[in-house]
């Protein structure tokens, strides 16, 4: 999950026209039969992300209940809450969207979604007000894994059944206080990034990276995977600008102040997609048509700008949508009592413009925009 | 402040203003209270447990919320406060952890929002800069230096007293956010409407000069309202952190806009020279209220924030045509 | 000769550069009542303001029974028992009457809090003595500029000052308040207390003082006692000429005939106007007289659209008008110089010339933008008609003393040229020379056609002015009396005390 | 609005007030730039491109601020701006999508802006509610449509002329962005300043009532000054999607209190009556070259936050005690 902090909108845009209504029919049109998640992910890429306990990922293409385990869990008319850190993005979207999707397969009713802005206090006033409502389950991301801790303890006492997103919170252990926490292969996506913008680059050239300035355990990952990677990998690629951002609408700002400074950068690494379309206007603004950018999530605006081989080459998507799908598994695993894995990744997708309309298909699960289609023709 | 100012409002325009602004957030809240309970009762909106995590969640608001009372009620403003509870979250769980103990961490705390609002108070009354540019600096300022002070890390606290002191505790079944909230506000109502320094504040606000001619020394009581809304948001910072068991940069943001609406929802003048810290309260409670019932309710984020602008409105403009009468 | 209670020596003081004293002496003796006198803008109020600690004098001493002192503020001044009623009210209109009198002098128990009961009774008492009608829990800013200047005089007497200096305290009251406020400055007096009485009510001072000081631009020009000096030399001390014709009334003719240009029919608004009706003719001016607190700026705030009407009609050239904004006023031709400068009046952090543009802004264009030039041409105008004193036209008007802001409120709604003026209290302040000014121009505006509705309380203006006076009491218009037939201030006092 | 004020500030310090308000904000730019240049001679902050990218990332702020300007000289605030900017990037880019063209793009982002002032306009002079919670209301409102009306997903914008005209375009070497940043700024100038509307808008502000007894309809003037900030939010927002090419639902986010932070810097009273457009640009500027600079010298966010808290405060007590002397 690219969930970024403060006040962003990461990702993947563009679900919505697709996200709420057809992919909840993507479900449904397979309403019998066992639950996976989507069959055409790849599942030969290593996975390289860790857990939070230094878990090695188990992939989620490995989960699934079989239709006398979805029947059993109907039974059981099952309530479930979704608590997120952020619900203002299209990543949050698509993975509510798999979610639900999910949840209804199994006759689990969802009875609120709550959205945290970010703030980590607000997070606990949501996870004490959800429990008014008395959930089996509970699927969260934690905008903090320290401060909301013992909120989420409480609810695990209170015998909620938590299944994560990207993050566990601290001092809790899974299997007992939790289910399990299904990740994005936020290592792999910059590894992903990195390696389109070697290629890209020929190897050789200077380029600056735009991070997420704060302790956010995912966007961390990517910023240190793409930084490692550079590093151990392409020597003749050096990083000579490093620039933090708090909010995606900084990303044109410092951008802009890079380009100022470094005339002759040749690449920019966007933590991810929504301040790399700032990245992307000072980019226009500067005349630097040959600059490359590389970034995480697979944005409607940058997805554009690949299609129609502008200055995005290329970046590294998560599959959200998915990954809600596997976390809804998960949950359905802990109300059987089966066992489940620690930590669970959702493979990296490496977008280009070779693969831009295809890859949009896998993460959304319907057809491009027209106006994306046009651009790749 | 440079540009202090005074009521100019015709006299029989202000004698109705100050009534419904009396009266308003009270009949707003009953109605919303009254709304939730008829649609969501089957939901759990008027269990006990619920209307008391209502209490914790607005606890800090409140508190805030009083002590912004009296800024504004001089017709000033206090941007930096949500700034201050982050860092003061920080400084308490670091001394915490520096083992200097509960007094140690108490001392932490409190001592960052004070020292802040001496500074806030100094510059404001002493250099005469407008307090919004003043406590907006400051903001900046308080925010970077909890950003950079753990790297933007946060810091647990392991310390049960204090975490029960401030924010986890209950005590039989009444959480201890509830009682601080009431405590501060009794202090903080009794301060403004029964003591001369209550009412030097709300003279000070009301006209400057003429407060001044009158003898109140209203840079004094500037300085001090300044120091009494940086001390609770020191105090504050605590309660985040007692009820997260940790300390973080991002604790408090954005309340300054919650605390300030609470306390104008709840009657007091952006121009100052009026105001109530019982209206304030009553204000925060009802954006809590309104919070929790529209989660409740299961509405989507986006349908939560036009709803709950909504209300605000529309129960400001019905109790403005209901006082009309 | 005795030593004086206070002396100010060499006084002087600047603002931007300009003076406006020049090294005044003044002395008090205990017990006295003391005239300053002085034209508007001569420094009466400024000087008091040094004495006590409002402004710092550039050059001077202070002494108190002989001993050097310094006044750096307002509690300096009150550690030397100096207490003062300000011209510019320093009250705060968002608190109550009593809240204002004990304004930090507030009656409060062991542990602080305060005594909300002692206070109110205190101020109850307070105001018993002085005979004023007013609620102890009343708003402030809800009362009416008299009960204001009643509220002033209740504080400055709740403190027990030596040294108590009143600064026009009676411009906004009327006869029977100004008599209960005399009363009670004798007993001051008995007490020996000593008080520096400013007016520019010329007979009030020769009732009321034993001596009397003349400032004139900035200067000390005499120390007289009363009983030496005459009305006509201490006009002339003030306004450095003769002034021969101060106040007196002359007969027009006009036409009561036809249609009146403003009719007024069993008016009522809130609880103050139950029952008003009269007629305003083409070039007449109307006087209406009646008690503070009888109704008559609320009754000219219903006719001018700022308080709702309840019931009764308005006619204006015959014409039937629903008035419900001052808009609507304005566009049927009328003006009103409300009797508050400060809340209604004037925009006090505007300029001079800001301010008398004002109403007419929307007139003086050139294409679509402003006439800067005209626009400082009318102010000029004004600024010379009415001998408005003030450093240019750009000066801020709140730094004006507090006749010459009152001038501006009058020279606003003069450069509107409207066809009915009304009046509320236009001369609030206004020293004598102005006053006979503006009662000049308000009869020239009525020779030219205009129509006039003055209210004033003080009844010689009054007088002098008026071709025919309405006496308001309790909201009704209770007597209608021909100027011709008025032969006497008593018989007029009379009609409004409503003893005949 | 029920609490409007009148100065009561001493008329000495008032004076002296008026003074150092109208040039603080000058000098501060110009010691700021002097810094700058200085210690980032070297950087590229002097080159021509690094001071038109400033002119460019401001431009948003200068316009809104233009407009609020009036707002404040009211003695009013608008808090929904930032809400507005986003709306209407959302609706333009929709419009634009739909095929309905260069102007129906205008028409949908300006008519979103003009909705929104004129509904805030009427709540508050019709309904009197305070303009502090009709804004804050409204700031919520408009967000969650903006979120709702495509579920969060921003909406590209593939119309190279819109886009050029609103936000990306030079012409010749001079961005569009600055050109209408001028064009708005001279606008808002004269109309401030050398108009009968601006001269009864600094009116109400000063003194309501008083201008309410000279015939100023003060109603129609705030009516019209919320109309206006609504229409330049709309404005700003069609600038937003010209330049990132696309409308989303973040964009302005927060830009209410940068607004009104650079129209306070810039010399207008928050309590209404003094106003100056330019003042709010030079403003607008100053921040915008702040927070060039100090990315350009390479700080952390935390320190950019605390420095740039520091050189507000600092630069406005510099400058007061300059002018003081
Ligand atoms: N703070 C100030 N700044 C500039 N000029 C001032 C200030 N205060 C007073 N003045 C000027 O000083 C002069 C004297 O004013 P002052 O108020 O003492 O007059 P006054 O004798 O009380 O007149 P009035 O009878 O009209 O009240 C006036 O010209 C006034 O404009
Ligand atoms: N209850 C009230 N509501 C609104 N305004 C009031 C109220 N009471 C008094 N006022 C204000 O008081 C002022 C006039 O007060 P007052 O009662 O003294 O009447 P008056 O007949 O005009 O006498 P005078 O002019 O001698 O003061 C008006 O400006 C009016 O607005
Ligand atoms: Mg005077
Ligand atoms: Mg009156």
């Amino acid at each position: 999950g690219c969930n970024q902090k403060e006040s962003d909108s990461n990702s993947s845009d563009g679900s919505s026209e697709t996200g709420n209504t057809e992919t909840t029919e993507v479900a449904e049109n397979t309403a019998s039969g066992p639950i996976t998640i989507n069959p055409d992910i790849s599942g030969d890429q290593e996975i390289l992300s860790k857990g939070p306990h230094g878990e090695t990922a188990v992939s989620a293409k490995t989960l699934q209940l079989t239709e006398e385990e979805v029947n059993k869990i109907k039974e059981g008319n099952y309530k479930a809450a979704i608590v997120m850190h952020y619900a203002g993005n299209d990543w949050s979207t698509a993975q509510i969207d798999g979610l639900k999707a999910a949840f209804k397969r199994m006759g689990i009713e969802v009875v609120a979604v709550t959205d945290a802005n970010f703030k980590a206090e607000k997070q606990v006033s949501d996870i004490e007000t959800v429990l008014a409502k008395d959930p089996d389950i509970i699927v969260s991301i934690p905008v903090d894994p320290v401060s909301t801790a013992s909120a989420y303890k409480k609810a695990a006492d209170a015998g909620v059944k938590l299944v994560f997103m990207d993050n566990a919170p601290q001092g809790l252990e899974a299997g007992k206080d939790y289910v399990s926490v299904v990740s994005a292969d936020n290592y792999g996506n910059g590894v992903v990034a990195a390696e389109i913008m070697a290629e890209k680059l020929g190897g050789k050239g200077k380029v600056g990276v735009i991070f997420h300035d704060a302790d956010f355990f995912v966007t961390k990952q990517r910023t240190e995977a793409f930084e490692k990677t550079i590093k151990e990998k392409y020597p003749d690629i050096k990083i000579v600008a490093r620039g933090g951002i708090t909010a995606p609408n900084d990303g044109e700002k410092v951008a802009s102040g890079m380009l100022t400074k470094h005339p002759d950068l040749d690449g920019i690494f966007v933590v991810w997609d929504v301040p790399a379309e700032g990245a992307l206007a000072a980019a226009r603004t500067a005349g630097r048509d040959d600059l490359v950018i590389t970034t995480i999530d697979l944005g409607t605006n940058v997805a554009l700008e690949i299609a129609s081989g502008g200055i995005v080459k290329g970046l590294g998507a998560q599959l959200p949508y998915d990954q809600g799908i596997a976390e809804a598994i998960l949950a359905g695993y802990a109300l059987l009592g089966k066992q489940a894995p620690a930590y669970v990744a959702v493979p990296a997708l490496k977008v280009t413009e070779e693969n831009v309309l295809d890859a949009w298909k896998l993460v959304y699960h319907k057809d491009a925009p027209e106006s994306i289609q046009n651009a790749a023709k | 402040m440079p540009s202090k100012v005074q009521n100019n409002l015709s006299p029989a325009k202000r004698l109705k203003a100050f009534d419904w602004r009396n009266y308003i957030v009270y009949i707003a809240f009953v109605g919303v209270i009254i709304y939730f309970s008829i649609t969501l009762h089957d939901e759990g909106f008027l269990t006990t447990s619920n209307l008391l995590n209502i209490a914790r969640q607005t606890a800090m608001i409140s508190i805030m919320g009083v002590a912004m009372t009296f800024v504004i009620s001089t017709g000033e403003i206090d941007l930096s406060v949500g700034s201050i509870t982050a860092l003061a979250s920080l400084t308490a769980a670091l001394a915490l952890q520096a083992g200097l103990g509960l007094f140690g961490g108490i001392a932490a705390g409190l001592g960052t929002g004070l020292a802040i609002g001496i500074i806030n108070g100094l510059l404001i009354t002493k250099v005469a800069i407008p307090s919004f540019l003043v406590t907006l600096g400051m903001m900046g300022i308080v925010k970077g230096l909890a950003m950079w002070i753990t790297g933007t890390a946060p810091v647990p606290i392991v310390h049960s007293t204090f975490n029960f002191l401030f924010g986890s505790g209950d005590i039989g079944s009444i959480p201890i956010l509830l009682i601080w909230t009431l405590i501060i506000t009794i202090i903080g109502h009794i301060i403004l409407k029964k003591t001369a320094f209550g009412r030097q504040t709300l003279a000070t606000g009301g006209n400057e000069m003429a407060a001044k001619f009158s003898g109140v020394k209203t840079s004094k009581i500037k300085f001090l309202v300044f120091v009494g809304s940086g001390l609770m948001a020191g105090f504050a910072g605590m309660l985040y952190a007692g009820r997260m068991h940790a300390g973080r940069y991002t604790f408090g943001e954005g309340d300054e806009l919650s605390v300030i609406a609470a306390v104008i929802l709840g009657g007091t003048s952006l121009f100052g020279g009026v105001g109530t810290v019982i209206g304030t309260v009553i204000g925060s409670l009802m954006i809590g209220t309104i919070n929790n019932g529209l989660i409740i309710m299961g509405l989507d984020v986006s349908q939560q924030m036009i709803v709950k602008g909504l209300i605000i409105i529309l129960a400001v403009a019905f109790g403005r045509k209901t006082l009309k009468k | 000769m005795e030593q004086p209670l206070l002396s100010m020596e060499g006084i002087s003081k600047s603002f931007n550069g300009i003076k406006v004293l020049d090294s005044v002496s003044f002395s008090l003796r205990k017990g006295e009542v003391h005239a300053l006198m002085g034209g508007n803008g001569a420094g009466k109020s400024t000087l008091m303001k040094i004495l006590t600690g409002v402004y710092q004098a550039d050059e001077g001493e202070i002494f108190i029974e002989g001993k050097k002192v310094s006044i750096n503020n307002t509690e300096d001044a009150e550690r030397n028992y100096i207490s003062m009623i300000f011209q510019e009210f320093s009250l705060v209109p968002t608190l109550t009457v009593a809240q204002n009198i004990f304004l930090t002098r507030e009656p409060k128990n062991a542990i602080g809090i305060l005594n909300d009961k002692e206070c109110i009774a205190k101020t109850k008492e307070l105001l018993k003595e002085l005979e004023v009608d007013i609620n102890p829990t009343d708003i402030i800013g809800n009362l009416g500029v008299g009960y204001w200047q009643m509220t002033e005089i209740a504080k400055a007497l709740s403190q027990n000052a030596k040294i108590l200096i009143m600064d026009e305290p009676t411009s906004s009251l009327t006869k029977k308040e100004t008599e209960i406020l005399f009363n009670f400055i004798n007993k001051l007096k008995k007490k020996g207390i000593s008080i520096i009485y400013i007016s520019h009510r010329m007979d009030e001072i020769f009732q009321i003082c034993d001596r009397i000081t003349i400032l004139r631009d900035g200067k000390k020009i005499a120390t007289e006692s009363c009983d030496e000096i005459t009305m006509e030399t201490v006009i002339q001390h003030m306004v450095g000429a003769d002034l021969d014709k101060a106040f007196e009334w002359k007969e027009r003719f006009y036409s009561i005939e036809g249609t009146p240009i403003l009719e007024v029919k069993n008016l009522s608004s809130g609880t103050k106007v139950k029952d008003i009706s009269f007629r305003l003719y083409p070039g007449e001016i109307l006087g209406v007289a009646g008690l503070m607190g009888s109704g008559r700026s609320e009754m000219v705030r219903a006719i001018f659209g700022i308080d709702p009407i309840d019931g009764g009609e308005i006619f204006v050239k015959g014409k039937k008008h629903t008035i419900k904004s001052p808009t609507d006023a304005i566009a049927a031709g009328l003006a009103l110089i409300p009797e508050d400068r400060r809340m209604q009046g004037l925009i006090l952090q505007h300029s001079v010339k800001e301010n008398i543009i004002l109403p007419i802004i929307s007139k003086i264009k050139k294409g679509v933008f402003l006439d800067e030039r005209k626009a400082n041409k009318i102010a000029e105008k004004f600024v010379e008609r009415l001998n408005i004193k003030t450093d240019d036209i750009f000066k801020t008007a709140g730094l004006l003393s507090g006749g010459n802001q009152q001038k501006i409120v009058l020279a606003k709604w003069l450069a509107n040229n409207p066809d009915i003026l009304i009046l509320d209290e236009p001369t609030i302040g206004v020293d004598i020379a102005a006053k006979t000014e503006i009662i000049d121009i308000i009869r020239e505006l009525a020779d030219s056609g205009k129509s006039i509705l003055v209210i004033s309380s003080e009844l010689p203006e009054l007088l002098a002015v008026s071709d025919r006076i309405i006496v308001v009491h309790e909201g009704r218009v209770v007597k209608e009396l021909k100027r011709k037939e008025i032969d006497s201030e008593e018989v007029l006092q009379h009609a409004i005390q409503g003893t005949k």
